[in-house]
């Protein structure tokens, strides 16, 4: 644990095959292209399932609503670790969000509840700073550290609070706040009439698309678009200034960047702070889309934003997806999917089908074998069945989340001093 | 009720007074009461249980003390907590939730000469008061509501767990939609099949009442605890749908107010009812109430809620259905 | 400021080189009091570009720098020698703001300054390239070096003109745009180079910059440098070569234990002097060859392929068609710029990667397919490059060390129980017979210092009496001290009958301890050569790809 | 030598005393903060805690706490972390209780198979994270996490009538089939309630903890990867295959968690059977460093912490305060070793360089350090 996060440079071994070694990143184009398909894809599987609420405007909402929160928090977890700390202690810091959300959000107003929260949050993650980066203790430790404090601060708070006098008579429990007024949310107006219009005929790929479109501009919450625009906004920052470049230069090499002058524990300080603020806004986001602080309303959101974010490649783009892809399938689970789930499980086929013939154009016969049974295997349940148990549908979530883990983890690079201790001084 | 908090009454004499001897005097203390998760103040089943004992306590000026669970509990913290209450002399220790089956068998056998209620379990012994709730028959009430009340001719049913307990809410409502409308399309999902957490978890319930709502459903009755205010909050935000509540009357919780114009009516368990009963046949009558004690529609244990008069049009019709229950005509099963 | 000092030094080629945004910005840093350019010329009257007086840095224990005094005239090459761990990357960090002086004061080009940070330094003209590259693979070349520096030339279309007037104006070819990650050795050196250039450093300081470099690749460094002294800039430079020194520095200075022992005139000393005043003894030399090579193969190799996949999927062949053999008694020179495939070829033998084709024989039993600890129980000794990693445990204490890698032999287990004290008695043993300077063997490893560690790793290799022995860098970073040491116990177990495979960036003692010289590049053997009538600069080419076949004559085996 | 050997111990014991002074410290500022009375209520726990029903009521708390402890540290010395103690020991104990529950034989034979299911299942469960993690580089972190998502949900699955369930419609649960009392485990009595019996097999499996890893090679190894991977691999550890072994050790061992609640206490496994005691377990091991003798004292304080929340409620506090102290405890724990060991690894390193000095007076030719 001593070790400072100096490396002697690694050999740079001629690359025989590939080139110029693509690092290949996909291009705007081809993005679009892949996202074309894909849509093309399920509504051909929805159309012949006649699982329509596979892309229906609910589906997609709901998909929405519950990617939000994780997303943050896997925002969280990305300015932190992009700085060098590994932030566990993510829930914590929703947890705090949800509670002082709510608590600013019922005594004031929802708007102050979100600065509440976001504050609440920073202070998780500026405790988390102190311990991390002050102390030097390890970072996976101190974050579940955190989660405990976080979860009996609030509790007992919650029980001082929320139990008595106004709180009380206006609702409040030892387990529950007082309602919070609605946030103001949007919808684009005769837009969202017009698509489910159109949604409801199930027309084939015209139907999809306008359940998706109208999913995602029918009464979106401005969280959901303060969401959006925090993400873009962490792009922008992160790799666009100089700001961004120095805070991820302390996650790449923390002494390389104190030799060129930058002060690391401030970028680490920041970074961690910023990304309690953000797990906090996870917090509120929940608190308010609920209209309650819930104890235990959180349950393992944190944690899943961190499997989106590695899942995402310390990225915002791949950290959204991931976000997307688990709230679509904790979507499909609680509006009781199980025929969606049926439905995807063609999808799935269909889809290791072309992996099995990719697979075998590239020669790795043995992957193409293994891709195409369990294409058939799936195929052969999809056609036996009407439908799928209940268990399936509430698994797939963290099953979907398990299998794309383990077909990208190998592609996937950290930041390279990501949960290294690092003191000042002592590199090199 | 909700003036006093879990501070309140904790004048009384310390745990350790008489920890280890069985049998406490009853004349000296007040009741025990174990809530379950939430305790008092939850605005459902554990504060209409906290009601009864408040009104006793201004009837007999009782001396009491109130102790609440936590999240995650095993079986021994609920056995120490009865057996807390038990030893420190408290007379009668009321038990509100079924968890508190097996720890009250088990403390109920050490301390002979203790009253036990249980609320929603039974236990046989000489020396419980086993309260249950026909919610079927409530339930069978709800459904006989949401079937006059549905204009889309769907309805559905959210339960927390899928237990026993909630079944019987479950069954109760089928019935009662079937026998009023066989037309009617009935929805049944369960937030979860085991998990505790069901009864905590609104976010889930909402989006099942989302799910539900998109699929044209437009009477949801909701059997999950908190999480009810989740379905709630979302059949509030559609026009023409309807909510119903459960255990308490959901119409006039100051954390529903907002959406108080969508809750149909609410099954109503009136624990403070049965509660309250214990206590004064131990404190008062001194005949203390034991056995298996059945509250229903017969003995208004159970009832539907009639605040916000929004059944008036049916209003009829659900009184002839409470009638034949109560005269056995129509029997309610208690399964799904 | 770089581009108006290379106005006045380059009058010709200002104008057309220079883009005009960057000449004419106005946010070029510009804090620098020193007055520049003329004064570079006229070294003599100049006050010099560093004066150090009194200098004491203490660490737990250790002085590091105790009262030290330099002076470094501007516009010179100034050598700084001595043993491991005499001091001088701290007392160059120290100048370079990155540590704090406890005592003595410190002038930059006649001014007494105090550095809070690197930034400090850098503001007054100062940088540094350190022993160890500081550099973040996963970011690009322009953003290694404009980090920290994003006032001067922003990060994007500017700070890209700015790098590619300097890397042509200094011909290091430095290409911004690619990951740090894709380049060799002698690249990071030169993106170093041009992070300090890009600053506008006048005073550099180069902490064995040399190390890791062939020899054409210093050679050409030394070039860089030459042209920059030309210019005016002051060079600080440390290196353990001792040739080098004397070839490139104006001024030499000499630390022995934290202080400055003496100044030596490059002009006027030999590499024998210089070594006695580091370290009051001769240098040793890895000459003293007396042939003990038998007909018995040790170790066969053959047609060892090897591909490694990397994070994008991209596969790259790193080993191939590698054949030979190692007698009993011989010790097998492999030279090579550093990332030709040399590690993994250790690796390999030593099972830690699964060969794609390739058969391995050792002492006559087919091991391609036996896992690492069989291997070493079978007698293969291992002195890993980098002993941080693949060496020790640091945390642990030297006597589990000891047990390290031999956790199935005596004297450190029976049957599958450990024997801690059978262990802690042999580490004694080591401790004692190989010198190890220690205060005890419940100590963590990571409280020794590199010689020492090295130490610890040779006595516990050589403690099983191995049959072949992969040396890899054996004696990098260690003093000459602990050099001789080293070789002389290699040298002895060859006479009774070990086997080595020996890899070394240094190729004096590559050829000095070698029986049989291969050269690897690009993942194949491409060039042997007797190490009896090679000098380093024809295996420095041929490490370069620039020779191929047999080299240079003498028999072949 | 002697001295020195006081000094450890002293350096030893000024971490723990530490980090309670600063958890207390922080919960008082947290009582008088919210205008309760700290000292009293130190009071109330101290006393409450430790009645005798008290002390009872610790040890069988504490029993599949320091099991949760013991299987996270075997992760964590090996740079593994077992989030997923919790789904593991559920998983395991419920098809324990399901195998438990269908046999009637002898309990001498039918008791050991019960363990022997549970240390299987919960193996097998941990072993899926362990061979994801080697053969496609998934971080046990998130296996772990999802892992105990499915388990619950594969218990809810096999936990139904007419699967492995049976609907006890008096107690509102489904549970498993009871064990027959003649496969329950012994007790000991005392003069208040029982002590679970299974309180033996927690203590062997700490003392097999203790040996395992620190006088038997397999154990070497395993620490070998935990303090450098590289360096074991280099010294001929597969750490591969390592990573899969000691997620096995360690689920097999979570298996053993909720088995004394199983063999001692229900006899069944219900929908209320305890949960998260697997990260409870994390606390535990953070508090007892992964040394079995830590583990133990760290699983007794979290129980006497648990128990001494009833104390307080009788008392009129609230009992979530105790939430708090668990949370300060752990974080200042973590803060104090690291200082501790911060000092301690400067003291070494001051007392490397004094007895070099010393040395190197009679021997010039060396350098510094
Ligand atoms: N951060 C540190 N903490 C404690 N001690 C240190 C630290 N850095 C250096 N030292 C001590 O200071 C001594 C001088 O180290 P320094 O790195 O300056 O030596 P050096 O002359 O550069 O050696 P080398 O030739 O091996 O690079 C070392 O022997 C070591 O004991
Ligand atoms: N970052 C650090 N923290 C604590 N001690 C250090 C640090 N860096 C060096 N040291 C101390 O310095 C000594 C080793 O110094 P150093 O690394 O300069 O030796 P070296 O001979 O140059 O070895 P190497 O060649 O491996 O770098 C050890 O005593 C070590 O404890
Ligand atoms: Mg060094
Ligand atoms: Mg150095």
């Amino acid at each position: 644990m001593t070790a400072t996060a100096t490396q002697t440079p690694p050999p740079a071994a001629p690359r025989a095959a590939g080139g110029k070694g693509g690092r290949t990143r996909l291009s705007v184009p081809v993005i679009l292209l892949i996202v074309a398909a894909a849509i093309i894809v399920v509504s051909a599987v929805r159309a012949i399932a006649g699982a329509d609420d596979v892309t229906s405007s609910g589906q997609i909402a709901g998909a929405l609503t519950g990617a939000v929160p994780i997303a943050l928090a896997g925002l969280g977890g990305l300015w932190s670790e992009r700085a060098g700390v590994v932030n566990i202690g993510l829930e914590g810091m929703m947890i705090l969000g949800t509670f002082f959300g709510a608590w600013a959000g019922w005594s004031l107003n929802p708007w102050m509840g979100v600065l509440a929260g976001v504050l609440g949050g920073m202070a998780g993650g500026l405790l988390h700073a102190i311990v991390t980066v002050t102390f030097g203790v390890d970072q996976i430790i101190a974050g579940v550290a955190i989660n405990i404090l976080a979860a009996g601060v609030t509790a007992y708070l919650a029980k001082r609070i929320f139990n008595v006098g106004k709180a009380a008579t206006e609702g409040g429990t030892p387990k529950q706040s007082p309602p919070i007024e609605d946030i103001k949310s949007f919808t684009v107006p005769g837009l969202s009439h017009w698509l489910s219009t159109l949604e409801k005929h199930h027309w084939f790929l015209i139907s999809d698309l306008a359940g998706i479109v109208g999913g995602l501009v029918t009464n979106i919450s401005s969280l959901t678009l303060l969401a959006v625009v925090l993400f873009v906004a962490t792009f922008f920052v992160l790799w666009r200034t100089s700001f961004g470049l120095r805070l991820r230069s302390c996650g790449e090499n923390p002494v390389a960047a104190e030799s060129l002058g930058v002060n690391v524990y401030l970028y680490k300080y920041v970074a961690v702070t910023v990304s309690g603020g953000l797990a906090g806004l996870g917090g509120v986001f929940l608190a308010i889309g609920t209209h309650f602080y819930l104890e235990g309303q959180t349950s393992g959101r944190g944690y899943i934003g961190l499997a989106a974010m590695i899942f995402g490649n310390w990225r915002p783009g791949g950290l959204a997806m991931g976000a997307g892809l688990f709230g679509y399938a904790d979507s499909l689970q609680l509006r009781s999917g199980s025929d969606s789930v049926h439905a995807l499980l063609l999808l799935l086929a269909v889809l290791l089908l072309a992996m099995a013939i990719w697979k075998y154009v590239r020669k790795a016969y043995v992957s193409a074998g293994f891709a195409l049974g369990f294409a058939v295997l799936l195929a052969v349940w999809y056609a036996t069945t009407d439908t799928v148990a209940d268990e399936i549908v509430q698994a797939s979530p963290y099953v979907a989340t398990l299998l794309v883990m383990g077909l990208s983890a190998q592609r996937l690079r950290m930041p390279k001093a990501d949960g290294l201790p690092y003191r000042k001084g002592q590199g090199g | 009720g909700s003036s006093t908090t879990s501070d309140s009454g904790s004048t009384g004499g310390s745990g350790s007074a008489s920890s280890s001897s069985s049998g406490g005097g009853g004349k000296t203390k007040g009741v025990g009461m174990a809530y379950d998760v939430g305790g008092r103040g939850d605005h459902s089943f554990n504060d209409s249980a906290a009601r009864g004992l408040d009104k006793a306590d201004g009837e007999l000026k009782l001396d009491s003390k109130e102790l609440t669970a936590a999240n995650g509990e095993t079986e021994s913290d609920r056995v120490q907590r009865l057996d807390s209450l038990a030893a420190a002399g408290y007379n009668p220790v009321v038990a509100v939730g079924y968890t508190y089956g097996t720890a009250v068998t088990t403390v109920a056998k050490k301390y002979p000469n203790t009253t036990f209620g249980l609320v929603d379990s039974v236990v046989d012994a000489p020396n419980v008061d086993s309260m249950v709730f026909a919610t079927e028959q409530s339930s069978y009430l709800a459904g006989v509501a949401a079937a006059l009340k549905t204009k889309t001719g769907k309805v559905g049913f959210i339960g927390g767990v899928q237990n026993t307990l909630i079944g019987t809410f479950d069954a109760g409502f089928a019935q009662g939609v079937k026998d009023t409308k066989p037309s009617v399309q009935l929805t049944r999902e369960y937030l979860y099949k085991t998990d505790p957490r069901g009864f905590n978890d609104a976010t889930s319930a909402a989006a099942k009442a989302q799910g539900m709502l998109d699929k044209g459903v437009d009477v949801i009755y909701t059997a999950a605890g908190l999480s009810g205010d989740g379905s709630i909050q979302k059949v509030a935000g559609k026009s023409g749908a309807w909510a119903i509540g459960v255990d308490s009357d959901q119409f006039q919780d100051p954390a529903l107010a907002k959406y108080k114009n969508s809750i149909l009516t609410s099954a109503i368990k009136n624990v403070d009812v049965a509660v309250y009963d214990l206590i004064n046949s131990v404190k008062k009558d001194n005949k203390p109430k034991v056995g298996t004690n059945s509250y229903d529609l017969a003995n208004n244990g159970v009832s539907l809620a009639t605040s916000g008069n929004f059944l008036s049009d049916v209003q009829a019709q659900i009184d002839a259905a409470k009638q034949k229950i109560v005269s056995g005509q129509i029997k309610v099963s208690s399964t799904p | 400021m770089l581009s108006r000092y290379l106005r006045l030094h380059h009058p010709a080629r200002t104008g057309p080189v220079r883009p005009g945004p960057a000449g004419s910005s106005p946010a070029k840093p510009s804090p620098e009091p020193f007055p520049r350019g003329e004064c570079a010329i006229n070294a003599s009257t100049s006050p010099p570009a560093v004066e150090l007086r009194g200098i004491t840095k203490r660490f737990p224990g250790v002085v590091a720098n105790h009262d030290i005094d330099i002076t470094v005239r501007s516009g010179t090459v100034h050598a700084l020698v001595g043993e491991n761990g005499a001091g001088k990357s701290t007392l160059m960090k120290i100048l370079y703001g990155m540590q704090k002086p406890d005592e003595g004061t410190i002038a930059v080009n006649g001014e007494q300054v105090a550095f809070g940070d690197p930034g400090d330094a850098i503001a007054r003209g100062i940088g540094m390239v350190h022993q160890h590259f500081m550099l973040a693979d996963n970011l690009t070349v322009l953003e290694n070096v404009v980090l920290g520096s994003e006032k001067a030339y922003g990060i994007g279309g500017r700070a890209r003109a700015r790098i590619k007037e300097i890397s042509d104006a200094y011909g290091l070819g430095v290409r911004p745009d690619v990951l740090v990650e894709d380049l060799g050795v002698a690249d990071r050196q030169r993106v170093e180079i041009l992070k300090v250039l890009y600053r506008g450093a006048r005073i550099l300081i180069l902490d064995e910059p040399t190390a890791v470099l062939v020899p054409q690749e210093v050679d050409a460094l030394f070039e860089n440098l030459r042209g920059l002294k030309s210019e005016g800039l002051t060079v600080i430079f440390i290196s353990h070569k001792l040739g080098e020194v004397l070839s490139v520095a104006d001024e030499i200075t000499v630390i022995r234990r934290g202080t400055t022992v003496g100044e030596a005139d490059p002009k006027k000393t030999t590499a024998k002097q210089l070594a006695e005043l580091m370290v009051g003894s001769e240098l040793p030399s890895p000459e003293t060859r007396e042939s003990t090579v038998t007909t018995e193969p040790m170790l066969t190799v053959e047609g060892l392929r090897l591909f490694e996949t990397d994070s994008e999927g991209v596969e790259r062949i790193v080993l191939d068609g590698i054949g030979f053999t190692i007698h009993k008694g011989e010790i097998l020179g492999i030279a090579g710029v550093e990332g030709n495939g040399q590690a993994e070829l250790v690796e390999a033998v030593m099972g830690m990667r699964s060969l794609n084709a390739g058969v391995l024989t050792l002492d006559g039993r087919d091991i391609t397919r036996t896992p690492t600890r069989r291997r070493r129980e079978d007698g293969i000794g291992y002195i890993p490059e980098d002993r941080h990693r693949h060496g020790l445990l640091l945390e642990a204490p030297l006597w589990e060390n000891r047990i390290l890698g031999h956790v199935t032999e005596r004297p450190n287990s029976r049957g599958f129980l450990i024997d801690p004290g059978a262990a802690r008695r042999d580490t004694e043993r080591i401790v004692r017979e190989y010198d190890v300077r220690t205060p005890g063997i419940e100590v963590p490893a990571a409280s020794l210092s590199g010689g020492n560690q090295q130490k610890l790793i040779v006595g516990r290799e050589m403690s099983h009496l191995p049959k072949l022995l992969i040396a890899a860098h054996p004696t990098r970073g260690v003093d000459v001290g602990a050099q001789a040491q080293i070789w002389d116990q290699i040298r002895a177990a060859r006479r009774d009958g070990l086997a080595v495979l020996l890899i070394s960036a240094d190729l004096d003692e590559l050829i000095g301890l070698s029986d049989t010289l291969r050269v690897m590049y690009r993942g194949r053997l491409v060039a042997d050569a007797d190490p009896a009538t090679i000098t380093p600069e024809e295996l420095g080419s041929a490490m370069t790809g620039a020779s191929a076949g047999h080299l240079a004559g003498g028999e072949d085996r | 030598m002697k001295k020195f050997d006081k000094d450890r111990v002293l350096l030893g014991l000024a971490a723990p005393v530490l980090s309670v002074l600063g958890a207390l410290i922080v919960t008082g500022l947290v009582l008088l903060a919210s205008g309760k009375e700290p000292f009293h209520a130190f009071h109330v726990m101290l006393t409450y805690g430790s009645k005798s029903d008290s002390q009872v009521y610790i040890l069988n708390k504490a029993t599949p706490y320091y099991l949760s402890g013991l299987a996270v540290a075997i992760g964590f010395r090996m740079n593994l972390f077992n989030i997923g103690v919790d789904g593991q020991y559920r998983l395991a104990a419920f098809f324990a209780a399901a195998v438990g529950g269908s046999m009637s034989i002898p309990g001498v034979i039918q008791i050991p198979i019960i363990i022997l299911t549970a240390m299987v299942v919960g193996a097998a469960w941990a072993a899926i994270a362990g061979v994801l993690k080697v053969t496609r580089g998934v971080s046990e972190v998130i296996s772990t996490i999802m892992l105990n998502s499915i388990a619950g949900i594969v218990i809810g699955f096999f936990l139904q009538d007419g699967r492995l369930g049976v609907t006890d419609k008096l107690a509102n649960t489904i549970t498993t089939k009871p064990i027959p009392p003649g496969s329950h485990l012994f007790n000991f009595t005392t003069q208040t309630d029982p002590v679970v019996g299974f309180i033996v097999f927690a203590g062997l499996a700490g003392v097999v903890y203790w040996f395992v890893l620190s006088r038997t090679r397999f154990g070497f190894d395993l620490r070998s990867v935990g303090r450098s991977d590289s360096a074991a691999q280099a010294s001929g550890v597969s750490v591969k295959k390592m990573v899969v072994v000691s997620m096995l050790i360690s689920g097999a061992m979570a298996g053993l968690v909720g088995m004394s609640t199983l063999l001692n206490q229900s006899y069944q496994f219900s929908t209320d059977f305890p949960a998260g005691i697997g990260f409870t377990g994390i606390a535990v091991a953070l508090l007892g460093r992964n040394n079995p003798i830590g583990i133990a004292i760290g699983a007794l304080l979290w129980a006497f912490l648990e128990r001494a929340s009833n104390g307080l409620e009788f008392e009129g506090y609230d009992k979530e305060i105790v939430g708090v102290i668990q949370g300060a405890i752990v974080l200042a724990v973590v803060i104090a070793y690291e200082l501790v060991r911060r000092y301690g690894l400067a003291r070494q390193q001051r007392q490397v360089g004094a007895e070099l000095a010393a040395a190197g007076s009679d021997d010039k030719q060396e350098v510094t350090a």
